[in-house]
């Protein structure tokens, strides 16, 4: 089935690549469980795109931090053709309502997704050093670790985000590529699980969690550069040497800081793709945080990010009549 | 490539007997606490509950399990550069004479403690011939980093398995490569067999274990010597520098190499030899610290200057500019030794699976088959 | 001043507060709160005086980082008072506020900081009586937390703590 | 300097003298009189000046080593430590960590004509070797400055024109545009340049200024006839260290404040693009 998808995307991309500026999509990679991003130009290198349960990247992000140098897309410039998952599809949403893209400027390659791999949990399975190759079977990753091929329900092995997925078709696509997959949740009880067993623990244990938690936070700042929607970029007030939030110290009161800063510029906003907790080298669950509040903005206001690209997201506006929100 | 490699300072290596204990694995804990009560004892472990969890080097504790099986998450220079250390202390003080002026008082003290870490990787070990170059053979000395090297001893274990990311051997490493240890340990069926390389380290071993049977000498020997013979990484590392400068002004190659790239930090605090770093001040009050910390070479604002003008300004520049420094610049200053140490970490670490080892390989390839 | 005041009811409370330091952050909106406050001065309402006033023109221009940041650090509590709702001078000012507000504090707990900690309110001008009720209430509310502990991590072990996710 | 090469000595501020709206020089004195007796530096040497509090900054001491009542530093206005360092008044101790750098090869120069061509505080890197060279008048030829602001409330050291004219320099000056009461040249360097057209033989050409000015006084330059080794440069790049260990303000394998900041056009043109 992958593999039919893969071929139905390679002719799609084929005949729509004169068309396209480019066209950013997954490429294997040195990781058997990761690929890469990948940006193609010419018809030669769309063999290298591929489709699966390894592609974890949200290539929406793409989209406002450019591939390399810094050009301003001219404004006869062609459209940028890009895949995207349900989880990434509401990135791009939630950048064009902000008008940081132009639906016009996306050829949408909408690719139903039946979850990602976290390779930290493959890892509790089997050494990441011994996996020579990983491939799908079915509902089954099979492992080859030197000879003898492990194999995983790949359910057991789904990225946290992926468990509580209500939208793995994209919300927003010009072509879609294989069958419609199958939503895992449908309510916000099975969305925010998570959430919920946090917020049932005592406040000491919450703090005590968090503290162990970002006590380990490097801040290397990948979870800000992998966010799609952390536009800023090189402006960010973390970095900023005036206003200066945050010292070089170590603490964890900058790590905190750091981390309240990045949940409360993305309250609202944020789609819970999961960028930021799968790229940590560190294993923080960071998107637990964003999910804390895009739960309280559901419940409080009635509203998810990234599903119609003519809201405005509700910290950005107001309702003089809410009186008791 | 190797002419400069033995001239680290201060690390005699003396004519001594090879002294080798046995340390059982089930004493491993017993050791290590006597070993705490001779040094300031650094130990590999797990940072987060369970097995696959992220590692790195840790002060030991009693009770605190090493974690042997694989290559940490973080290198070990924090032992010898910490992510924040204190430079100078100053304080301002009111004059007693009842003036408005205030006076400074500047104090650098500071203190390098014998230092033992159990469990080092011959790639972490090797990748601190680039920080001696840097901070102890230069123009200038850098006080803080030399002190600290001098009173810290490495014990190193013999590399049982790599992945397919390492590629220490394309870099002028190994897994047996002893390089700058003090201590050799070789991991057997049922235990560790550890043998000093130098004189000072043999102190170390005094008291903590009987020497090995023949049989596990045998078998040690065997491992070590399995390990010399393993090639690891098939990545062509010779001229690069030259290559790089070529390919320096080739936009195209550079925009192919680095368009996935985020501009995170990870590739550069991962690094073993990445140690490029801030100064900053912090002030409470009449108080403060002038604090040295890990900076990045991927951030826009490492190199923006305060007229907003920015040399470095897009990841392009900056992407290039670590594997510059890496492959081309260091060599060019320190002898043709590369500052790379094969470890990997930056490819495994990589959100976005980036493989420095291509960037490299292909920096000679001819430009038209780009 | 005078033995009405709530505070002058528990001296014993008032010596261990004054020993325990606590600090008090109050973010008040220069066109209505921090008028209140001057009122209730002039008018020589007895007042708490842990409260440390930072003027802010608009709580519009409330970041909850601000207050975010002053709870990390261990400030005792952050009081943010402004116009009543329709009567900000900008218009719509306190409207954004009063969303972010909101949302920032259903989110503090998350995180383990006790929401108790902070407080916003809507005080005008004219309402001196109002500012000292409010900020007394709320002063004492943070002198029966006690100190803020901040975040700063006490012991040094953190494979202890299960994240309990899957 | 002592054995910690990160560790300032302390330094009392003198005088402070202001020079246009956003630029002041700071004269400053070792508190060690004995340091300050034996202080000695090549012209184009830089020095970290540290505030305490808010941090350090490079900057290059524009007094020459043949006047050491005190050491010179003129600083412009533009980001954090350099605001800080305009809040400072006479009597205050800064710290300071210097000489740093490479300086300028005055004795390569000997026996050569020098045009010194200057814009804004570009000016300040070149005072130091102008003022050592009048000092040495006799080891050198002719002397041509030209030195341009936007207008003449942007120029530097207005108070020692005189002095330098009396010490047999040929000194040009401009503005951008006319200003009422400004007697002097009107148009920007580079068109100075070619109009004042100095002979190129046996004369080295050192500039410095805004990076637009220097892009363009380059091209007047070989115009002229200078090949690149006689052009001579300072850059400027964000330090920390100011020692060559931090690693952030190298131009390919040069770091600029251990092997600069002075640099001929050719090493320049050797050492890659980011600039």
């Amino acid at each position: 089935m992958l593999e039919n998808d893969r071929n139905q995307l390679h002719k799609l991309v084929e005949e729509a690549l004169p068309e396209l500026d480019m066209m950013i999509g997954w490429a294997e990679s040195c990781d058997p469980l990761q690929t890469t991003p990948v940006f193609i130009r010419d018809a030669k290198s769309i063999s290298k795109l591929t489709l699966g349960p390894f592609c974890s990247q949200n290539l929406a992000g793409y989209l406002v931090k450019p591939p390399a140098l810094d050009a301003p897309p001219k404004p006869d410039a062609k459209p940028i053709g890009i895949c995207v998952k349900g989880c990434d599809s509401r990135s791009l949403v939630a950048l064009i309502q902000e008008k940081f893209i132009t639906r016009d400027r996306v050829r949408i390659f909408g690719i139903p997704c039946r979850g990602t791999v976290d390779f930290r949990k493959v890892a509790q399975r089997v050494p990441l050093a011994n996996v020579k190759s990983a491939t799908m079977e079915g509902d089954s990753l099979v492992i080859d670790d030197s000879g003898t091929p492990l194999r995983l329900d790949l359910e057991e092995v789904l990225a946290r985000k992926c468990l509580g997925c209500r939208y793995p078709n994209p919300v927003i696509q010009d072509v879609v590529i294989g069958q419609e997959a199958k939503p895992r949740s449908s309510s916000l009880a099975a969305t925010y699980r998570d959430v919920a067993a946090m917020d049932a623990k005592p406040l000491e244990e919450r703090l005590a969690f968090w503290q162990s938690e970002l006590d380990r936070c490097i801040r290397c700042y990948a979870c800000r550069n992998a966010c799609p929607l952390c536009v800023c970029q090189d402006r960010c007030i973390v970095e900023t040497r005036e206003p200066r939030w945050l010292t070089q110290r170590v603490g964890i009161p900058e790590k905190f800081l750091f981390h309240f800063i990045h949940a409360m510029h993305l309250a609202g906003r944020c789609t819970g793709c999961g960028e930021c907790e799968r790229v940590c080298p560190m294993d923080i669950p960071v998107t637990l945080i964003k999910e804390k509040l895009n739960k309280i903005m559901e419940e409080m206001l009635g509203y998810s990010a990234g599903l119609d690209p003519e809201a405005v997201p509700p910290l950005l506006t107001f309702n003089p009549g809410e009186t008791e929100i | 490539m190797k002419s400069g490699v033995n001239k680290r300072p201060e690390l005699k290596r003396g004519n001594l007997m090879a002294v080798k204990i046995f340390i059982a694995a089930d004493r491993l804990d017993s050791v290590l606490e006597k070993l705490a009560t001779k040094i300031d004892l650094w130990i590999p472990a797990l940072l987060k509950g369970d097995k696959s969890g992220p590692t790195g080097f840790v002060p030991y504790e009693v009770g605190k399990a090493p974690a042997f099986d694989r290559q940490t998450t973080l290198p070990l220079k924090k032992v010898l550069l910490p992510q924040e250390e204190t430079l100078l202390r100053f304080e301002y003080k009111k004059d007693p004479e009842g003036a408005p002026k205030t006076t400074i008082a500047l104090d650098d003290h500071r203190e390098a403690r014998p230092t033992l870490v159990f469990g080092a990787r011959s790639c972490d070990v090797r990748a601190l011939t680039t920080l001696d170059r840097v901070f102890a053979n230069g123009p200038y000395v850098d006080p803080y980093y030399v002190e600290r090297r001098k009173n810290t001893f490495f014990a190193t274990l013999v590399c049982k398995e790599n992945d397919v990311k390492c590629f220490c051997s394309s870099v002028g490493g190994g897994p047996a490569d002893m390089e700058g240890s003090h201590l050799k340990i070789v991991q057997v069926d049922d235990g560790y067999v550890v043998e000093a390389l130098t004189a000072e380290a043999q102190s170390l071993l005094d008291g903590l274990g009987d020497a090995p049977d023949a049989a596990r000498d045998a078998k040690a020997a065997e491992m070590v010597k399995e390990a010399s013979g393993r090639r690891v990484g098939d990545v062509d590392t010779q001229g690069c520098a030259e290559a790089f400068r070529n390919r320096f002004p080739q936009t195209d190659y550079w925009v192919q190499m680095v368009s996935q790239c985020l501009s995170c930090g990870v590739c550069t605090y991962v690094c073993p030899t990445c140690y490029c770093f801030s100064i900053t001040d912090e002030v409470e009050n009449l108080k403060g610290e002038r604090l040295r910390s890990w900076d990045s070479c991927m951030f826009y604002h490492y190199t923006l200057e305060a007229s907003g003008h920015n040399p470095r300004p897009t990841k392009l520049e900056r992407y290039r500019n670590r594997v510059g420094h890496k492959f081309s610049y260091i060599p060019e200053k320190y002898e043709g030794l590369l500052g790379c140490c094969g470890c990997g970490r930056c490819i495994r670490s990589c959100p976005v699976s980036i493989d420095i080892r291509q960037v490299v390989g292909h920096l000679k390839e001819n430009t038209n088959e780009q | 001043m005078t033995d009405s005041s709530p505070r002058s009811s528990a001296p014993a409370d008032e010596t261990a507060a004054t020993k325990q330091g606590i600090k008090i952050v109050g973010f008040l909106c220069n066109w209505c709160s921090y008028g209140g406050a001057d009122t209730a001065g002039v008018c020589r309402f007895k007042q708490p005086t842990d409260l440390r006033v930072v003027r802010i023109p608009c709580t519009g221009r409330m970041d909850p980082l601000f207050i975010a940041k002053s709870l990390i650090y261990g400030v005792d509590g952050v009081l943010v008072s402004g116009c009543h709702p329709r009567d900000c001078h900008y218009a719509v000012g306190n409207f954004y506020a009063r969303r972010r507000m909101e949302a920032f504090k259903a989110f503090l707990p998350f995180m383990g900081i006790d929401t108790q900690r902070f407080k916003y309110t809507w005080v005008s001008a004219s309402e001196g009586q109002q500012w000292q009720k409010v900020v007394t209430e709320f002063s004492e509310q943070i002198h029966r937390l006690g100190p803020n502990p901040g975040v700063r991590l006490r012991s040094g072990d953190n494979s202890k703590v299960s994240s309990g996710l899957r | 300097m002592n054995n910690n090469p990160y560790l300032p000595e302390m330094a009392t501020v003198q005088e402070v003298i202001t020079e246009t709206g956003n630029i002041r020089t700071l004269r400053v004195t070792l508190d060690n009189k004995e340091r300050m007796g034996q202080f000695d530096f090549r012209p184009g040497q830089v020095g970290q000046l540290s505030v305490f509090g808010t941090g350090e900054s490079t900057f290059v001491i524009n007094s020459p080593p043949t006047r050491k009542d005190y050491l010179q530093f003129s600083v412009m206005k533009a980001g954090e430590v350099t605001a800080r360092i305009h809040q400072l008044n006479t009597g205050d101790q800064v710290g300071i960590r210097a000489p740093l750098g490479n300086g300028f090869d005055f004795e390569a120069m000997k026996g050569h004509d020098i045009l010194f061509v200057g814009g804004g505080i570009g000016m300040a890197p070149l005072r130091t070797l102008l003022l050592y060279m009048i000092d040495n008048r006799a080891d050198y030829g002719d002397i041509t400055v030209i030195y341009g602001a936007r207008s003449p409330k942007d120029m530097c050291y207005t108070y020692e024109f005189e002095e330098w004219r009396a010490g047999g320099v040929n000194l040009v000056l401009t503005v951008d545009a006319e200003f009422p009461g400004w007697k002097e040249r009107v148009g920007f360097v580079p068109t100075v340049l070619s109009e004042v057209a100095p002979s190129p033989s046996n004369r080295i050409a050192i500039t410095c200024g805004p990076p637009i000015m220097i892009k363009f006084v380059l091209f007047g330059l070989k115009e002229l006839g200078f090949e690149d080794p006689q052009i001579i440069t300072t850059l400027e790049k964000r330090m920390k260290c100011g020692i060559g260990i931090c690693g952030r303000c190298n131009a390919g394998s040069k770091y600029v404040c251990l092997d600069g900041p002075v640099f001929s056009y050719d090493q320049i043109r050797a050492m890659g693009g980011e600039m």
